[in-house]
């Protein structure tokens, strides 16, 4: 073997070690950062569906984190959030698992929805939460509809068989597209 | 019919062994490489790779004594640690103890049956393969941060979907499945060359006693290995598709998980033990110039081995509240185990006795295997009884125990019998001054750092914990076992020198270095590709040592690979029959079966597209090639 | 060989091939068989370790497997045996012509099992997502759906072999009666699991 | 010659078999299936002694509250719509809520105006019956805050109005008890009594008498501390409030208190059937209904579930959980409790109605109430002391193995007690119960009570909960499915006086309507799927069935108009616990959606819309 | 040697005295026999009449093994008997005690259920009172295990295993999870003390009542963070509106001898090493990082003290 080809061996090896899955990492230590939790900003004639906004990083890294999702799944249940919404299918609340939300299906405006609370009865938990456990809630909430990755998504929980297997639904994201251009020019 | 090369009389000596070797070499070069079906090759390359893991366990474990060598150590982090534990269970459990005991056999079944080759040669070599991608699967997730971090055994729910979320725990199932793929392949081969191949004369009374611990232990892998296969696809099953076989709450039960897992890693334990008898067995014979005494009481008490094994998986769970009576029963089953390895160890010393030891280094490593195995041995049968064991279950207690019964009872006759086989694998000697350095370190470093442990068990040390609390009384000894362990390095790294070195010298081993009684002495050292000129035949259970020129049996085809069937019990010649020509598509098939394994972890979809390519490489491996050659040919 | 050699006899007259435990292929498919019986059994094991957690079999409000599609398939398969035989013995007399014509039978007569078993997934009554009670039916009934598909792709590759000049191979009719041992393991191991899908559910309380 | 006729025995014999397979697919295909072939025998005619006390008003064609009177009969004297006629029933006119969520009010008749409370928000209609359309004559807006909606457990529904002395009396979804002026529908005064912070709704009808105004909270699901309070019906001052769990002085346990089992005897119960502190969080709801006996001066209500459902973590009674209370009206002072389900296992509240009748036990005419209850027995009780007379099962019940009418104990099958951490399976009767909050009827012509209710098993698995303010408070996840029959629902005529039913209409949706019964000899009920339906109250014979718009789970009422014909109302707008699939749109993929009602009402969405309508019908002329 | 704090720790004190001897026995008999056969090396070599003599010993020998067994089989079957013939069926305490991922939910049953006590992480036991431990899992499989005491059972997921206990001796021990369960195995550890009768009831009745109300300025606002922060959310603490039940209680906090299940011993530093990093403390555990400022961090930790 060439001394430059083992120079490339290397390189690759490096490479691939750099893009390690950081969606296998028990990250549990939040960044000491302060709060600054995603506002993102409501449309004038589109109430219901919000704009988008610059997309937070912070969705994709815990999205795309078994970890981070399973611990949106512990918080689900301890914080009584399966209480009204169920399993997905909802109850008290509406439904987590459908194609229908009332404000915004994107992590940034899940969020938002869990720290601020909405009007129709969704409590506010700013303050009962951190911002981390926000993020993980979310991050479980989009897995309830298959959203994320499949390879992050896990197939039940130890808990009363309820719905078929998250892993095993087909269903498309579904947060409205917006029209092209609104991101720059929104804010 | 005439156009027939056969050896005989007439084809004889250099010429015979030159058109052999044409019949039977690999294809030069990186296809020959890869395309081999020669058991020697398989065999050798197994041991490798086996060893490989070996080391890579080893680092694992360094790893693990550098961050215990202390109290409240910063040093891993607990999640890397746990991972590193994982690791290190599973690498040396599935890749290299079992492996390498099989791989062992491998190379050297054959020869010691007087064949020329394994029974199914290209399921060997596919054997090989998958495991070899099943090895990388899971060292490849681990170097990238996707290592299984359950532990070795896996205990569900904590392996579950909902506790050990990510990729991890599917990488160390779909490991186990290639890895059981790999070993059952293996035990059936073994099984039949054991049966089928063996050299005309070679009764089943006549068997050495290694032969009989690989056929025992074979027959214990094809019953024990499909309830891990089972149970990990149950696991894999549950975590990707949802079923609920391990959900308390759908009434699916963690204990089918132990129960299941325990069925197997139980006689596991024998199958890593048995080959090491059967190393002992070997060696003591050769190094004291004399059969092991008591040859049926061996043979039985190996049988006795491989059948009580099956019954004695619940004292892994004496702590789960299954009902008392049961713990009775397999209290005294897990005693009576202790009966045919009492036979054994008697027997050995006996023929130690009546022999004349000589002292040379793989006899060394026996003496060391009686002296740790035994405390190893002992100390399991303290962990049989139900209130010791409700003390000792899942502290550094069992921690000693189980090091001092592989390591002591595995792995020691293991080095031992590389040492012993050494010129047979490469034609060279290994040197004896170095041998023995490496033996007094190892051996000295494994107590240094074992024994401790039996007391920090004692006194309350649980395992698989990442740090400890200071002021326990368990500083100094972890410290001192951690000093061990740099022993045990030591010892580890003159064995590889003495390894690297002798590799280095030209081949000077005559065919029966230690004047051994077995057939394998008998071929060259290495032995040629068709193992045998002629094939051999067997007159006593040590034929080398009879007197007069090696009787042999001719008439086999030269021109064609062909070998010879006998008899199951008598061993009488049956049938001649051809064997396979070596061929890629072993390696290609098992490149196909890793695609679907590792694929099934992302997609279940995955199983059904990846059987097209699956089914294509395996009718390419079972499609004859050429036109037929054997006779007779049916009109 | 520093001894040198004696030679004391000659294996040429010796044949090339053998039926049964004479063959090597023999002991690969009884190894295989008793790998694959454990498996079953292990399976067993686990269904009767399931049915002793649950309250019920099936648990409630499930209603037990429809015995339709299973029964006929059961009766199908037992059918089978009567080409299975056939070949095994015109194999054992290397009868080449009824090999191929009863192979074409075999290889055709499995496919209606496959559609059966489709049918028999389907009613079954109960998804393997539902409790440990469907997983576990799942699992026999997918265990020994991949026996079927195992040994059917034997069968249609020893189909094809048979067709050509590899035929005429005096092993290849050894293949052929192994082949059709193994298939007699499926279907025994299947009457077992018919058993404990149809019928023990129907049996229990 | 013998093979001969072997051949045509063999041949009778099948033809034999195929007739009578093809006769017993025929009748037991016809429905409705009565239970036992007429003729009926038990009627007040021949046992002779069975009759309705009317304790409220003399029946003057008006319908002044939810159960038509204080002994909660739902009968009414009208005989213009009879079984003969009913076929000629027609829509006489419709008005719309504007709400498309559940409708389980009884409208109100008094004075030729009708009075409709709305659920969420809780709009209150008066219409104009004496003019043709019956159009509206005032609106009332109570505007209660729209976060009230997330601490509604099941659905936003309000059960109806109470109309007394030229007021209407409802409650508001936050916790508002509000008195207008029927005339003119000014607000009068509203008295707020609870906090939506803490999870605390108010749904239940409230119940006027001797100038007080009885109401009562809901929130057994969120860890809210069931009372009942009784308010001035003048100002809207707290005369009294009651608590189910707590200390006796908050209770209003004191001398008077006198309950006939020993089990419920003691002090402080409230606190010491508890761990440590459970008790504030313990639930026993009053949300359910409540009878009047003038007589005794005695109010007539059970307390609903305690929290949080899963058991374990509630070790002990749970006093004064799903049990009946009877209290003073003047004071609140209680006079006896009976609790039907100790150690609540199920969610098996006790807040069902209890009609008040006088029949014969065992010979003896008794002063009785009958409660056809949650956890499946019909029970007969002694209205004056609290004795349980009777407990009959009226339906498949697995869950219980009785009650011990020694003890007054509820006897759990041990088989079914959950388990944390394993689902337990095949729990008859499942949560919502053998009958829910739909209260059924009593007609006096045939001495039966009629009772709308399920038939639905379930799984249960439950966990440790934790108890946070304002949010569920659990612990189980459970599953409902059909029970014994593939049905989901029945309809029921009991005798109240032999324990057995007479018959019995099944229906595939479980029954979450309501009953009334008229001296026509009907009785009307309404369907999830939005029939409504008149049947024959001896025979259980469908009659006529008119389909609204949206499912049924209101409560019928029928008066007398201003024109002095005989009407019929009903609300339609499917919803509640069960319907809350189809107004909340709810994800049916989940079995556990609803809490339990996800995969039981899978189909519910096809059946029918959200949507909220009164139908009245009249007689075509 | 670890056991001797209970029945179970003696009974396994003298069966493991039992076995050390027999197994000591035979174990010194392997090794003079291996050394002196390769010491005296070939003196019988190749003759019938050391074969014959081997032979006759393997069978001595066999013997010998077998009663060995025998003997440590019977010995420790009637050391099981004598434990459970010792402690009655329904021993007159019951604790509870749920594993959770990496903590110990404890409560002490009564017949009163209001009288139940629940605690976390720390259990004490009256000496020489048979008491029966429930043992049950909130997650994954754990192992109750009090080396001094000696005994061990799994807390499984959809099981209740039991284990009576008989403590003899007074002192303060330290128990342990013993299964692997997850990443903070190694922190998993319960404080245990055996007490005199008189004693453990003092600490019973101190334990059921409800939670100090804070005394200073300083501890009011550590109230009124605690009840109106995230603390709420998981932990309970009686007699105030924190009732969660995701994390340990607190009620009395500060009467225990650590904190986090064994992780930090309970000093008024470590408090504040806690709450402001329980990440870098105990990683991987549940308790998320607040972010309480300097400020805040006082007034918690100052409310917490008070908490005895």
């Amino acid at each position: 073997m060439s001394s430059r080809c083992r120079a490339r061996l290397a390189a690759l090896a490096a490479l691939a070690l750099l893009s390690a899955c950081d969606r296998e990492e028990r990250q549990s230590r939040a960044q000491p950062v302060p709060e600054t939790l995603p506002t993102p900003r409501q449309s004038i004639l589109q109430p219901g569906v919000p704009a988008r906004t610059a997309a937070d990083p912070r969705a994709r890294a815990y999205e795309n984190n078994s970890y981070q999702m399973s611990q949106g799944q512990l918080l689900y249940q301890k914080m009584n959030c399966s209480g009204c919404h169920a399993h997905g299918g909802g109850g008290m609340g509406p439904a987590l698992s459908d194609a229908e939300w009332r404000y915004g299906g994107s992590m940034e405006e899940i969020v938002a929805t869990i720290d601020q609370g909405r009007p129709n009865g969704m409590p506010s938990w700013r303050g009962k939460l951190t911002e981390q456990q926000m993020w993980q809630l979310a991050a479980y909430v989009r897995s309830l509809s298959a959203q994320p990755r499949q390879d992050v998504l896990s197939s039940r929980p130890d808990a009363p068989s309820s719905t078929e297997p998250a892993t095993l639904q087909s269903r498309q994201p579904v947060v409205p597209s917006s029209p092209a251009g609104v991101q720059g020019t929104s804010r | 019919m005439t156009g027939i090369a056969r050896d005989g009389e007439a084809l004889k000596g250099a010429e015979l062994e030159g058109r052999l070797d044409r019949t039977w070499r690999p294809a030069p070069g990186l296809w020959g490489w890869l395309t081999t079906v020669d058991h020697k090759d398989i065999g050798r390359r197994y041991i490798y790779t086996a060893m490989t893991f070996l080391i890579l366990g080893s680092i694992l474990s360094v790893a693990m004594r550098l961050q215990l060598a202390r109290p409240e150590s910063g040093l891993i982090s607990p999640a890397r640690y746990n991972q590193i534990f994982t690791m290190h269970g599973t690498t040396m459990m599935f890749l290299f103890a079992v492996p390498v005991m099989e791989a062992a056999a491998i190379y050297v079944i054959p020869l010691m049956m007087g064949t020329r080759n394994i029974a199914f040669p290209r399921l060997n070599a596919f054997s090989y393969w998958t495991y070899l991608f099943g090895a990388l699967l899971l060292w490849v997730g681990f170097v990238l941060n996707v290592g299984p971090d359950a532990g070795w055994f896996m205990y569900t729910p904590l392996s579950g979907p909902q506790f050990s979320p990510g990729k991890r725990t599917d990488i160390w199932a779909q490991m186990i499945t290639f890895t059981e793929v790999a070993g059952l392949a293996v035990a059936i081969e073994l099984t039949a060359t054991i049966l089928k191949f063996r050299a005309p004369g070679m009764s089943l009374n006549r068997m050495p006693l290694y032969a009989w611990a690989i056929l025992v232990t074979s027959i214990m892998i094809i019953l024990s290995l499909p309830a891990v296969a089972l149970c990990s696809g149950m696991l894999i099953a549950d975590r990707l598709i949802g079923t609920q076989f391990f959900n308390p709450f759908e009434h699916g039960d963690p204990l089918l998980w132990q129960h299941l897992f325990w069925f197997f890693a139980h006689p596991e334990v024998y199958i890593i033990f048995l080959p090491a008898t059967g190393f002992v067995s070997q060696i003591v014979e050769t190094f004291t110039g004399r059969p092991v005494i008591a040859y049926p009481a061996m043979v039985l008490a190996v049988v006795a081995t491989g059948f009580l094994s099956f019954g004695v998986w619940v004292h892994h769970m004496f702590a789960t509240g299954l009902p008392r009576l049961g713990y009775d029963f397999y209290t005294a089953a897990t005693m009576a185990v202790a009966i045919p390895a009492s036979i054994q160890i008697f027997c050995w010393i006996a023929t130690m006795w009546l022999g004349k030891p000589r002292y040379a280094t793989p006899f060394l490593y026996v003496i060391a295997f009686i002296v740790t195995f035994v405390i190893g041995g002992l100390s399991g049968v303290m962990v049989a009884s139900v209130p010791l064991d409700l003390q000792f279950h899942d502290t550094y207690f069992v921690v000693a125990h189980f090091h001092y019964v592989l390591v002591g009872g595995a792995v020691f006759p293991l080095l031992g019998a590389l040492t012993y086989w050494f010129p047979k694998f490469s034609g060279r000697m290994l040197s004896e001054g170095l041998g023995k350095l490496a033996f007094w370190l190892i051996f000295l470093g494994f107590n240094i750092a074992f024994f401790p442990m039996h007391i920090t068990g004692m006194l309350g040390m649980p395992r698989r914990v990442y740090t400890y609390p200071a002021n326990m009384g368990w500083d100094g000894l972890n410290m001192l076992s951690s000093i061990g362990v740099g022993v045990i390095v030591l010892g580890g790294l003159v064995f590889l020198a003495n390894v690297a070195l002798t590799l280095r010298r030209p081949r000077d081993a005559a065919p029966n270095p230690w004047n051994a009684a077995s057939l394998e002495w008998a071929a060259a050292s290495p032995p040629p590709p068709y193992n045998f000129p002629h094939v051999p035949v067997v007159r006593s259970a040590t034929p080398l040592w009879e007197q007069g020129p090696l009787p042999v049996m001719t008439g086999l085809r030269v021109d064609d690979r062909e070998l010879l069937i006998t008899t199951a019990i008598d061993a009488r010649p049956d049938i001649r029959y051809p064997s396979p020509e070596g061929t890629i598509w072993p390696l290609l098939s098992a490149i196909a079966l890793a695609a679907l394994f590792i694929g099934s972890i992302f997609t279940p979809w995955a199983v059904v597209i990846g059987l097209a390519p699956l089914g294509v490489a395996f009718l390419a491996w079972f499609w004859p090639k050429g036109s037929p050659t054997a006779e007779p040919v049916i009109e | 060989m520093a001894d040198g050699v004696r030679f004391e006899g000659d294996l040429a007259a010796l044949p090339t091939h053998g039926f049964g435990h004479r063959s090597i292929t023999w002991w690969g498919i009884i190894g295989f068989m008793v790998v694959e019986g454990m498996f079953f059994a292990l399976s067993f094991a686990a269904y009767f370790f399931i049915l002793d957690k649950e309250q019920t079999w099936p648990p409630a409000p499930l209603a037990p497997p429809d015995l339709l599609a299973g029964s006929l398939l059961t009766i199908l398969i037992l059918l089978t045996e009567i080409p299975n035989s056939w070949i095994k013995r015109a194999a054992e007399r290397y009868d080449l012509a009824t090999v191929r014509k009863g192979l074409v039978v075999m290889s055709a007569a499995v496919i209606p099992l496959f559609v059966l078993r489709g049918f028999e997934f389907a009613s079954l009554n109960v998804s393997w997502t539902d409790n440990a009670y469907g997983s576990v039916m799942w699992l026999l009934l997918f265990l020994h759906t991949t026996h079927l598909v195992t040994d059917w792709g034997d069968t249609l590759v020893l189909t094809a072999l048979m067709f050509t000049e590899h035929g005429k191979e005096a092993n290849r009719f050894v293949d052929t009666s192994e082949n059709a041992l193994y298939w007699r393991f499926v279907w025994l191991s299947w009457l077992l699991i018919y058993l404990l899908i149809y019928w023990v559910p129907r049996w229990l309380p | 010659m013998k093979k001969q006729r072997l051949v045509a025995m063999l041949a009778a014999a099948a033809a034999l078999l195929v007739i009578s397979a093809i006769a017993i697919i025929v009748v037991r295909s016809r429905a409705p299936q009565p239970v036992a072939q007429a003729p009926l025998t038990p009627y007040a005619g021949s046992s002779g002694a069975v009759t309705a006390r009317s304790v409220g008003d003399g029946d003057d064609g008006q319908w002044t509250m939810a159960a038509k009177n204080f002994a909660s009969t739902r009968f009414s004297t009208a005989t213009e719509i009879n079984t003969a006629n009913v076929s000629r029933l027609k829509v006489a006119f419709t008005f719309s809520t504007g709400v498309a969520k559940g409708h389980e009010a009884a409208p109100l008749v008094v004075g030729g105006t009708m009075y409709i409370v709305a659920p969420f928000p809780n709009n209150v209609y008066a219409l104009d019956l004496t003019k043709p359309g019956a159009p509206t004559k005032w609106t009332y807006k109570p505007r209660p805050l729209s976060a009230a909606q997330g601490v509604a457990c099941c659905d936003v529904v309000n059960r109806g109005a109470a109309y007394a002395n030229g007021r209407i009396f409802f409650n508001t979804l936050d916790n508002r008890t509000i008195a207008l002026d029927a005339a003119t529908g000014k607000e009068l005064w509203q008295t707020k009594l609870g906090e939506i912070n803490l999870g605390e709704t108010m749904t239940m009808a409230p119940l006027v008498a001797e100038g007080k105004v009885i109401v009562g909270n809901s929130g057994g699901e969120l860890g809210v501390r069931g009372w009942l309070a009784a308010l001035d019906a003048d100002s809207g001052k707290i005369a009294w409030r009651a608590y189910a769990t707590g200390p006796d002085k908050d209770v209003l346990i004191g001398n008077g208190y006198h309950p006939f089992y020993a089990m419920d005897r003691g002090r402080d119960l409230g606190v010491t059937t508890w761990p440590p502190e459970a008790w504030k969080q313990g639930g026993g709801n009053a949300w359910g209904w409540v009878s009047y006996d003038p007589k005794t001066r005695l109010v007539f209500y059970g307390t609903g579930n305690p929290g949080p459902w899963n058991p374990e973590q509630r070790p002990g009674d749970n006093k004064f959980t799903t049990g009946v209370f009877a209290r003073d009206i003047d004071t609140g002072a209680a006079r006896w409790y009976y609790q039907t389900s100790p150690h609540d296992l199920f969610d098996h509240d006790s807040v069902n109605e209890q009609i008040l009748l006088d029949m014969p036990v065992k010979g003896r005419m008794r002063e009785v109430m009958v409660r056809p209850e949650r956890n499946g027995y019909f029970y007969v009780m002694d209205r004056g002391t609290g004795e349980v007379l009777s407990a009959t099962p009226f339906g498949h019940v697995t869950a219980y193995k009785g009650v011990d009418l020694k003890s007054g104990r509820l006897i759990p099958n041990p088989a079914m007690e959950p388990r944390e951490g394993q689902v337990v399976r095949g729990i008859c009767p499942s949560a919502p119960g053998m009958k829910d909050w739909n209260p059924a009827a009593f007609s006096p012509l045939t001495g039966l009570v009629y009772i709308p209710h399920n038939n639905l098993c379930m799984d249960w698995g439950s966990y440790e909960a934790s108890y946070i303010a304002g949010t569920p408070y659990v612990g189980a996840d459970v599953k409902y499915y059909a029970g014994p029959g593939g049905n989901r629902g029945v309809f029921t005529a009991w005798d109240p006086v032999r324990g057995r039913p007479v018959w019995e209409i099944k229906e595939d949706l479980p029954v979450w309507s309501g009953a009334l019964t008229t001296a026509g000899g009907l009785v009307f009920y309404g369907t999830m799927d939005g029939w409504f339906k008149a049947v024959d109250q001896r025979s259980g014979k469908l009659l006529w069935q008119f389909k609204t718009g949206s499912g049924i789970i209101g409560q019928p009422i029928s008066y007398r108009g201003p024109d002095g014909h005989q009407y019929v109302a009903v609300l339609a707008g499917v919803g509640g616990w069960p319907g809350a699939i189809v107004s909340n749109n709810l994800n049916t993929a989940d079995a556990t959606a609803a809490n339990g009602w996800g995969v039981a009402m899978a189909d519910l969405p096809q059946k029918t819309t959200a949507g909220g309508m009164l139908y009245v019908f009249s007689l075509s002329r | 040697m670890t056991g001797g704090g209970g029945l179970q720790g003696e009974q396994f004190n003298r069966l493991f005295t039992l076995f050390m001897g027999i197994t000591g026995f035979f174990y010194v008999l392997v090794i003079v026999g291996m050394l002196a056969g390769i010491a005296i090396r070939g003196r019988a070599a190749g003759t019938e009449r050391g074969e014959r003599l081997a032979r006759t010993a393997l069978l001595g020998w066999i013997a010998a093994v077998v009663l060995g067994l025998t003997v440590l089989t019977v010995g420790s079957y009637a050391s099981e008997r004598r434990v459970s013939a010792a402690i009655p069926a329904r021993p007159p305490l019951e604790v509870q005690i749920t594993a959770n991922q990496w903590w110990w939910d404890i409560t002490y049953k009564n017949a009163v259920p209001a009288n139940e006590l629940r605690t976390a992480n720390e259990l004490h036991l009256p000496v020489g009172v048979p008491v029966k431990v429930t043992l049950k899992s909130n997650d994954v499989i754990h192992s109750f295990w009090i080396p001094s005491l000696a005994g061990k059972q799994d807390l499984i997921p959809g099981r209740v295993n039991d284990l009576l206990l008989l403590p003899t001796r007074t002192g303060q021990f330290r128990g342990q999870c013993a299964e692997f369960c997850g990443t903070q195995h190694a922190h998993m550890a319960l404080d245990v003390t055996v007490e005199p009768v008189a004693s453990f009831r003092r600490w019973q009745q101190a334990q059921l009542a409800p939670a100090a109300p804070p005394s200073t300025p300083l501890a009011q606002a550590g109230h009124d963070l605690v009840m109106s922060q995230q603390c709420a959310s998981c932990h309970a603490i009686a007699g105030t509106p924190a009732s969660a039940r995701f994390g340990p209680d607190l009620t009395h906090l500060a009467s225990r001898r650590s904190i986090a299940a064994g992780t930090l011993p309970m000093t008024r530093g470590h408090l504040y090493a806690w709450i402001a990093d329980p990440q870098g403390v105990k990683p991987g555990n549940n308790m998320p990082y607040i972010g309480f400022d300097s400020a805040k961090l006082h007034a918690v930790v100052a409310y917490l003290q008070g908490l005895k």
